[in-house]
C-alpha cells in the first residue's frame, strides 16, 4: 500500500467539496448524491487503506513552517475514530437534503476532522481540529443563525490549548509526533493542559453543553454533522494521550479525576434526560450520557476500559445518525431509538456499558465506586428513556430531513449487534488498545465469541444471541398500542440547573456602585489614551526609561 | 561656541511664534550645525546642510504669522524648557558621554530635543514645519557621530527635506 | 464451532428453562400467590394474569431472564466464570421501569423508587468493590472477617429495598384500581431473580447436588418470605410509615453503607 | 535590503493593488495610485537605504507629506507622532553611537522602542483618529502600510546596534508593550462604541502580537511576527478597505460569511493567524513558559471583537465579495503552509 494513500480519506471529501462549490457557483446544485459520494469515499478510503495491511502507514512531506512536518498516518486509532466520524456524516449527507453551500461546508468539516485524527503530530491535530471547529460553526450559522450553537471561544480555547501542548512537546522533547515523543516530556502539568484541551474540544462537562443544545435546533442537518465531526475529537486526544505516555497517563490521579468527571457528566445528562419535557429533549441528552460513560471507561487506564470506551463511542457515533434522522412523531422508530439509547439488553450499548462498569471494578483502588455511580447513572437514563417513550415529540423536525426507517434500522442494528460485541472488540477496539497501550495491558483475550476480563467472561455470542432471539420473539408478539403520549412530571427536580442559571444572572447583573464609577471610566480612559496628549507621550517615555534602569 | 549657537537657534525657534523669529532661529541653528559638521564631514556636507537650512529659513521668512513674536506672553514654560533642556544636554554631552566632538553631541541633543518638544507643543503649521526642518538637520548632523566619515547622502536628503518641506501645500482641516 | 453451538444450546436451556424463564415463572407464581394470600384479608381465588404480551412484559421477561441466569443456583448451565453481578443488577434495574413507558400512572412515587433502586444497586455492587471481582459466587463465598461488615450491611440494605422494588409497599400507583385479586405477571417474573441474587451474593454458593439445591432454594424461599413479611408489615402500618422508612431511614443507611465500603476497602488495601 | 522587509514590501504593493482593483467604481483610481505609489516608494526607501539616519529622514519627510494630505484632523495633530518618533529614534541612535556608561545603551533601546511605537501608532503613542476620515489621510497607513516595514527595519537595526544587555532590555520592552497592546486592542475592539474605532483597535491588538514576536529573541519570534504582519497587510487591511466602502445596507449581520471573516480576524485555524499564534506560543514556551500562558489567554480576547467586526461587514456583493474571497483564500493558503513565505524572508 503506497504511503500516499493516507491522503485519500482527507483529499476525497475535499475534492468533492470543491466540485460541489464550483458547480454551485455556476448555479448547479449537485445535491446529496455528490455529498454522499464525497463522504462515503472517505469511509471507503479509510477501509481500503487500513484493512489490507492492518498496520500503521505514514506519509511525511517535509516541514510546514511552524515546527511541524506534514505528517499524516493511518493506524488503528485513526481508523477507529475516522470511522466514528466519517460513517455517520456520510449517512447524513447521503440522505438529508442540503444546499450546495451546506454540502461543501459539511465535507470541508469532515475532511478537517479526518485530518485531525490522521495528523501525525499534536500541532497538526490542533490546526486540523481548529479548522473543523471553525467550519462547523460556520455551517451551523449557515443553516440557522438564531439557533443554538457551540460557544466559539470554548472550541478555540480547546484547540489553542492543544497547540500549546504541541509546542511544549516540540520544545521539551524535540518533536510533537505522537509516536516519537519522549515519555519524560509528558509531565503532569502538560497532561493537565492536554486534558483540558480534550474536555473543551468535546465539551465533556456536567452541565448542559453544545452536544445537548444542538438537538434543540429545529432542523438537525447541521447539528448532526457538527456532533459527528467534533464530538469524537476530544476522546481521540485522550486515547492518543496513552500513546504519548507510553501506555499510561503521567499520574493515576488523572485517571481517577477524568473517570469521575465522566461519570458525573453522565449522571448529570441522565438527570436532565429524566426531566425532559419532550422526546427530542431527552434524545439530546443521550450523546452526553454516552460521552460521559465513554470518558469514564477510557480514563480508567486499563485495556478493558479503553476497549469498552471505544465500543461505547462507536455506538454513540451510530446514534448520532440515528437521532439526526429520527422524526419527532411517536412510533416504532422512536421506541427502538430510545431502547438503543438506554442500552436495553442485549444491545451493543448494553454490552459496552457492562464491560465499562466491570473495568472500573477490576481496576481496583476504589474505582469500583465510579462503576457503581455509572450504573446509577445508567438506571437514571433508563427512567428517562421509559418516560420519554410517552412524551410529546418535540420541535417539529422537518419531515423532509427525517428518515424513520433508516433511523429505526440503525437503532435495530445497535440492538442486534450485542452478541457481536466480542467480534467488534477484536476487530475494532483491540488494535487501538494495542497501539496506544503497552502489553500486557492492551490486547484482551476471548476471541470473536466472548469478552474475557480479569475476573469474568462475558459470553457474548452464547448468552446474548439466545437472549436476542428470545427478545425478538416476545417483542414480536407485543404491541405498542398501550403507550400513552402525555406530559409526564420529572422524577427528580433539578435545583442545580436553576441555581446555575440564577448564579449566571446574578453575575450578569453585577454593576459598580454609582459612587465608585468615576474611579474607572472606560470611555474617559479611551479618550485619554487616544487623545494624542504630548504629556502622556512624554510620561510614557519617562516610564520606559525608568523601567530599563531597574 | 558653535554648539551654544545651535542651542540659541533652537531655543529661538522654541520661543518664537512669528515668522521672523522662527527664520532667525532656524538660520542661527543651521549655521551652527554646518560649522560643527565641517571638521567631521567636510566642507561639502557643511555647505549642503547650510544651504538647505538657510533655504528653509528664507522660505519661513515669507510664510507664517507676521512679525518676530519672540517670547510672547505665556511663554515662560518654553523659556524654562530651553534653559533646562540646555543644561541637561550640556550635562549629558560633557559629563555623561565622552568621545570626540562634544560640541556635536551637545548640538544634536539640544536641537533634536528642543525641536521635538516644539513640535509637540504647537498647533501652528509654520512653527511645526520649522521644527521639522531643525529635526532633519539634527538627524543628519548626528550621522557624524557614527564610525567612519558620514556619507554625503544624509546631508543632501536632510537639506532637500529642509528646503522642500516649507513648500508643502497646507489645507485647513475639513469636516468629512 | 461445535463447541460454540453447544455453548449456545446450554445457555439457551438456561435462559428458557432453568434457572430461566420457565423456572422463574413457576417460582414467581408460587411466591406471588403467597403474597396475595398474605396481603389480602378477603381472600378469594385470584384471576389469572392476562396472557396478552405487552412491551412491558416483554422487557421484564428479557431482562429478568438475563438476571436469573447469573445466580449461582445449582445445576445452572451457565458456567460460574461466565456470570456477572453487573449483568444481573442492570437486567433487574430495567424491570422496575418498564411500566413507566406506558404511562406514569402505573408507577407509584417514581422518584422515591429510583432512590431505592440506587440503594439496591449499592447493596448488589458494594460487596464487589474491595474483592475487585464481579463473579456472583466469588462474592457469595467471601468470608473474610474484614469484609463481613460490608456484606451484612449490604444484605440488610438489599432486603430493605426489595419491598419497594417489588411494589409490595403500600404506595399504590394512581392507575391501580383493581378491586379483584389478580396475579401481577411482571412481579412473578422478578421474584426469583431478586431473591436468588440475594442468596447468591450473601450466602456461600451451594454444591451442584440435591443438598445444594435444597439449601439454595430453601434460602431463596426464605428470602422471599422475609420480603413478603416486610411488605405485609408495611401495608399494615400504612403509607405514611412506608414513605417515612424509604425517605428518612433507607437513604441515610445507604450512605452509611457507602462509608463502610470505602473504609473497608481502604483498610483492606 | 532586509529580506523580511522585502517580503513585506511585496505585500504592501499587493495591498495597494487590491485597493486599486477593488475600490468602488466611484473612487478616483488616479488619486489612489498617486497616494499609494508615493507611500509605497517611501516605504521601499525606508527599507532600502543603507544608513539608519537616512531612514529617519525619510520617515520625517513621509510624516510631513502625509500630514499635508487634506483630511479631517488638523495638520499639527497628524504631524506630532512622526516628529516625536524621529526625534526619539534620533536621540536613541545618538546614545548608541556615543561613548558612556552602559545605561546609555538601555536608554537608546528605549528610544528605539518608543520611536517605533510612535511611528506606527501603538499604545502609548496612539495616533488620534477621526472615524469618518479618508483612509489615505487617517493614521491607518502608518499602522497597516508603512508600519510593518518600518518595524522590521528598526528591529533589525537595533539587533546590530545594541549590546547584549541593551538588546535584552529592548526585547523586554517589546514584549511588555506587546502584551499591553494585545490586551488594550482586543478589549477595546470589543467594547468601544464606534465600529471604525473598533477596526482601528483591532490593528493595535495584532500589533501586540507582532511586538511580542519581535521581542522573543528566538527564531520563532520573528517568524510569528512576520506571519502576523502578513495577516495585517494581506488580511485585516483589505477587509478594512472593503468595510470602508460605501454600501447600500449598513446594517450589521451575523451570517456564515460574517463568521468566516470573524474567524480570519480572530486568527482561528486554518487562517494565518493561527499558525502565527502557534509559533508565538512556541517561542514564548522556550523563553519563559508563563509568558506563553499569558499570550494564550490573551489570544482568546480576539473573538468578541472579531465577531463584532465580522458582523460589521454586512453582506458584500459583486466586487467586494470577490475581494473578500481572495483575502480568505490567501490567508488560508499561507495559514496552512507558511514555509515559502518564511523562507522568502530568510526566517
Amino acid at each position: 500500500m503506497p504511503s500516499a494513500a493516507v491522503l485519500l480519506p482527507v483529499a476525497l471529501p475535499l475534492f468533492a467539496a470543491a466540485v460541489i462549490a464550483v458547480f454551485g457557483f455556476a448555479g448547479v446544485s449537485l445535491g446529496r448524491v455528490a455529498g454522499g459520494a464525497g463522504a462515503w469515499s472517505s469511509v471507503l478510503a479509510l477501509l481500503g487503506v487500513w484493512i489490507p495491511v492492518r498496520s500503521s502507514i505514514e506519509l511525511t512531506l517535509g516541514p510546514l513552517g511552524y515546527g511541524s512536518s506534514f505528517d499524516l498516518r493511518v493506524d488503528a486509532v485513526t481508523f477507529a475514530f475516522g470511522l466514528m466520524i466519517a460513517a455517520p456524516a456520510a449517512l447524513l449527507l447521503t440522505l438529508q437534503p442540503r444546499t450546495w453551500q451546506e454540502l461543501s461546508l459539511s465535507l470541508l468539516g469532515l475532511a478537517s476532522a479526518i485530518a485531525a485524527v490522521e495528523a501525525g503530530s499534536v500541532v497538526l491535530t490542533a490546526i486540523a481540529g481548529g479548522t473543523a471547529a471553525t467550519v462547523a460553526i460556520v455551517l451551523l450559522e449557515t443553516e440557522d443563525p438564531r439557533a443554538p450553537r457551540p460557544g466559539w471561544a470554548t472550541l478555540l480555547a480547546g484547540w489553542l490549548a492543544l497547540s500549546w501542548v504541541g509546542v511544549i512537546l516540540q520544545v521539551g522533547g524535540g518533536t510533537a509526533v505522537y509516536s516519537a515523543v519522549p515519555v519524560a516530556t509528558v509531565t503532569a502539568p502538560l497532561f493537565a493542559v492536554l486534558a483540558v484541551a480534550a474536555l473543551l474540544a468535546s465539551n465533556l462537562f456536567p452541565w448542559r453543553t453544545w452536544p445537548a443544545d444542538l438537538w434543540s435546533r429545529r432542523s438537525l442537518r447541521a447539528a448532526g454533522i457538527t456532533v459527528a465531526i467534533l464530538y469524537p475529537l476530544g476522546f481521540y486526544l485522550l486515547v492518543r494521550a496513552y500513546e504519548l505516555g507510553d501506555g499510561r497517563y503521567p499520574d493515576p490521579l488523572f485517571n481517577a479525576g477524568l473517570a469521575i468527571l465522566g461519570v458525573v457528566a453522565a449522571f448529570a445528562a441522565a438527570a436532565r434526560a429524566q426531566a425532559a419535557g419532550t422526546r427530542r429533549e431527552f434524545l439530546g441528552e443521550v450523546l452526553p450520557f454516552f460521552g460521559g460513560l465513554g470518558l469514564t471507561s477510557i480514563a480508567i487506564g486499563t485495556g478493558l476500559g479503553l476497549v469498552a470506551g471505544l465500543v461505547n463511542l462507536a455506538t454513540a457515533a451510530a446514534m448520532v445518525a440515528c437521532l439526526a434522522l429520527l422524526p419527532d412523531r411517536a412510533g416504532l422508530a422512536s421506541i427502538l431509538s430510545i431502547a438503543a439509547a438506554v442500552g436495553l439488553p442485549p444491545g451493543i450499548a448494553f454490552g459496552s456499558r457492562v464491560i465499562g462498569v466491570e473495568a472500573t471494578f477490576e481496576a481496583g483502588d476504589l474505582l469500583g465506586l465510579i462503576g457503581l455511580a455509572g450504573v446509577a447513572a445508567w438506571a437514571t437514563l433508563m427512567v428517562g428513556g421509559a418516560r420519554a417513550i410517552g412524551l410529546p415529540g418535540g420541535r417539529g423536525h422537518p419531515e423532509r430531513e427525517t428518515f424513520a426507517s433508516v433511523s429505526m434500522g440503525i437503532a435495530l442494528l445497535t440492538l442486534l449487534a450485542g452478541p457481536a460485541i466480542a467480534a467488534i472488540q477484536v476487530g475494532f477496539a483491540n488494535p487501538v488498545a494495542s497501539e496506544v497501550m503497552q502489553a500486557p495491558a492492551a490486547p484482551l483475550g476471548g476471541g470473536l465469541t466472548s469478552v474475557v476480563t480479569v475476573t469474568s467472561v462475558l459470553p457474548a455470542v452464547s448468552l446474548l444471541a439466545p437472549l436476542l432471539v428470545l427478545g425478538i420473539l416476545v417483542y414480536a408478539v407485543a404491541g405498542t398500542s398501550a403507550i400513552r403520549t402525555q406530559a409526564r412530571p420529572a422524577l427528580i427536580k433539578l435545583p442545580a440547573g436553576g441555581l446555575w442559571h440564577r448564579a449566571r444572572e446574578g453575575l450578569r447583573a453585577l454593576t459598580v456602585p454609582e459612587q465608585y464609577r468615576s474611579i474607572l471610566n472606560i470611555r474617559e480612559l479611551e479618550t485619554a489614551a487616544t487623545g494624542g496628549q504630548p504629556l502622556l507621550w512624554l510620561a510614557a517615555l519617562a516610564a520606559l526609561a525608568f523601567a530599563v534602569t531597574r | 561656541m558653535a554648539a551654544f549657537a545651535a542651542w540659541l537657534g533652537a531655543s529661538t525657534v522654541v520661543l518664537a511664534d512669528g515668522r521672523r523669529g522662527l527664520a532667525l532661529g532656524l538660520a542661527l541653528a543651521t549655521t551652527a550645525l554646518a560649522a560643527i559638521v565641517w571638521p567631521e564631514a567636510g566642507p561639502a556636507a557643511a555647505a549642503v546642510l547650510g544651504l538647505g537650512g538657510l533655504a528653509a529659513a528664507a522660505r519661513r521668512l515669507v510664510v507664517g504669522t507676521a512679525g518676530w513674536g519672540i517670547m510672547p506672553p505665556g511663554s515662560t514654560p518654553r523659556f524654562i524648557l530651553c534653559i533646562g533642556g540646555g543644561l541637561l544636554a550640556l550635562w549629558i554631552a560633557l559629563g555623561v558621554t565622552s568621545g570626540h566632538s562634544s560640541a556635536l553631541r551637545f548640538a544634536v541633543l539640544t536641537v533634536a530635543g528642543l525641536s521635538g518638544a516644539r513640535a509637540l507643543s504647537s498647533e501652528e503649521p509654520a512653527v511645526l514645519l520649522t521644527a521639522v526642518v531643525l529635526l532633519a538637520l539634527a538627524v543628519s548632523a548626528a550621522g557624524g557621530l557614527a564610525e567612519g566619515s558620514p556619507a554625503i547622502w544624509t546631508y543632501l536628503l536632510a537639506a532637500a527635506l529642509a528646503a522642500g518641506v516649507g513648500w508643502l501645500p497646507l489645507s485647513r482641516p475639513r469636516a468629512a | 464451532m461445535i463447541q460454540l453451538l453447544l455453548s449456545i444450546a446450554t445457555h439457551s436451556v438456561a435462559l428458557l428453562v432453568y434457572p430461566g424463564l420457565l423456572f422463574m415463572v413457576a417460582f414467581g407464581a408460587l411466591v406471588e400467590l403467597a403474597w396475595l394470600r398474605v396481603s389480602r384479608r378477603d381472600w378469594d381465588r385470584p384471576e389469572l394474569p392476562r396472557l396478552r404480551a405487552t412491551p412491558v412484559l416483554a422487557t421484564v421477561a428479557v431482562c429478568s431472564v438475563l438476571a436469573a441466569v447469573q445466580v449461582s443456583a445449582p445445576f445452572n448451565e451457565v458456567p460460574g466464570a461466565e456470570r456477572s453481578v453487573v449483568l444481573a443488577a442492570v437486567g433487574l434495574a430495567f424491570t422496575a421501569w418498564a411500566e413507566l413507558a406506558l404511562t406514569v400512572e402505573f408507577v407509584a412515587a417514581p422518584g422515591l423508587l429510583l432512590i431505592i433502586q440506587f440503594c439496591w444497586m449499592l447493596a448488589v455492587l458494594g460487596p464487589a468493590v474491595q474483592p475487585e471481582s464481579l463473579r456472583p459466587q466469588v462474592l457469595g463465598n467471601v468470608l473474610v472477617p474484614g469484609l463481613l461488615p460490608v456484606k451484612v450491611a449490604c444484605g440488610f440494605l438489599y432486603l430493605l429495598s426489595l419491598p419497594a422494588l417489588m411494589r409490595l409497599w403500600p404506595l399504590l400507583p394512581p392507575a391501580d384500581r383493581r378491586d379483584k385479586l389478580r396475579l401481577d405477571t411482571g412481579r412473578i417474573l422478578t421474584w426469583f431473580p431478586y431473591c436468588g441474587l440475594f442468596t447468591t451474593l450473601f450466602v456461600p454458593p451451594p454444591s451442584d447436588d440435591a443438598i445444594g439445591f435444597v439449601r439454595f432454594f430453601g434460602i431463596t424461599f426464605l428470602v422471599a418470605a422475609l420480603v413478603i413479611g416486610l411488605g405485609a408489615l408495611l401495608r399494615w402500618r400504612g403509607e405514611a410509615v412506608a414513605r417515612g422508612l424509604y425517605t428518612r431511614a433507607v437513604p441515610p443507611f445507604a450512605g452509611l453503607v457507602i462509608a463502610i465500603v470505602v473504609v473497608t476497602s481502604v483498610l483492606m488495601r | 535590503m532586509l529580506p523580511e522587509a522585502a517580503v513585506l514590501l511585496v505585500l504592501v504593493a499587493a495591498a495597494v493593488l487590491f485597493a486599486l482593483v477593488f475600490a468602488p467604481a466611484t473612487a478616483s483610481r488616479r488619486g489612489l495610485l498617486v497616494q499609494g505609489g508615493a507611500g509605497l516608494a517611501a516605504t521601499a526607501a525606508i527599507a532600502a537605504v543603507p544608513a539608519f539616519d537616512l531612514a529617519l529622514l525619510i520617515i520625517l519627510a513621509l510624516g510631513a507629506v502625509h500630514a499635508a494630505i487634506p483630511g479631517v484632523r488638523p495638520f499639527a495633530v497628524r504631524l506630532r507622532a512622526p516628529v516625536l518618533a524621529v526625534a526619539v529614534l534620533a536621540l536613541g541612535l545618538m546614545l548608541v553611537r556615543v561613548e558612556g556608561p552602559d545605561v546609555l545603551e538601555r536608554f537608546a533601546a528605549v528610544g528605539l522602542v518608543a520611536g517605533m511605537a510612535a511611528a506606527v501608532g501603538l499604545l502609548p503613542y496612539i495616533h488620534p483618529f477621526a472615524p469618518d476620515e479618508a483612509v489615505a489621510s487617517s493614521p491607518l497607513p502608518w499602522i497597516a502600510f508603512v508600519g510593518p516595514v518600518l518595524a522590521a527595519v528598526v528591529v533589525s537595526r537595533a539587533e546590530v546596534l545594541l549590546s547584549v544587555d541593551a538588546g535584552q532590555a529592548f526585547a523586554a520592552m517589546l514584549i511588555g508593550l506587546g502584551v499591553v497592546n494585545m490586551a488594550w486592542g482586543s478589549i477595546a475592539t470589543w467594547l468601544t462604541d464606534d465600529t471604525a474605532a473598533a477596526w482601528r483597535y483591532s490593528f493595535l491588538a495584532d500589533w501586540g502580537l507582532v511586538l511580542c514576536g519581535f521581542g522573543l529573541t528566538l527564531a520563532d519570534g520573528p517568524r510569528a511576527a512576520l506571519l502576523v504582519l502578513f495577516g495585517i497587510v494581506a488580511g485585516r487591511l483589505p477587509l478594512y478597505l472593503v468595510w470602508r466602502e460605501p454600501r447600500a445596507e449598513q446594517a450589521t449581520r451575523e451570517g456564515p460569511f460574517n463568521l468566516l471573516v470573524a474567524a480570519l480576524l480572530a486568527g482561528s485555524a486554518p487562517f494565518v493567524g493561527f499558525a502565527a499564534r502557534v509559533l508565538l506560543l512556541r517561542g514564548a514556551t522556550q523563553l519563559f513558559w508563563p509568558l506563553a500562558l499569558v499570550l494564550a489567554l490573551g489570544m482568546l480576547l480576539w473573538l468578541p471583537g472579531s465577531l463584532r467586526l465580522g458582523r460589521s461587514m454586512g453582506i458584500p456583493r459583486g466586487r467586494r465579495a470577490l475581494g473578500v474571497a481572495l483575502v480568505v483564500a490567501v490567508n488560508v493558503a499561507v495559514g496552512l503552509y507558511p514555509l515559502p513565505l518564511l523562507q522568502a524572508a530568510h526566517l
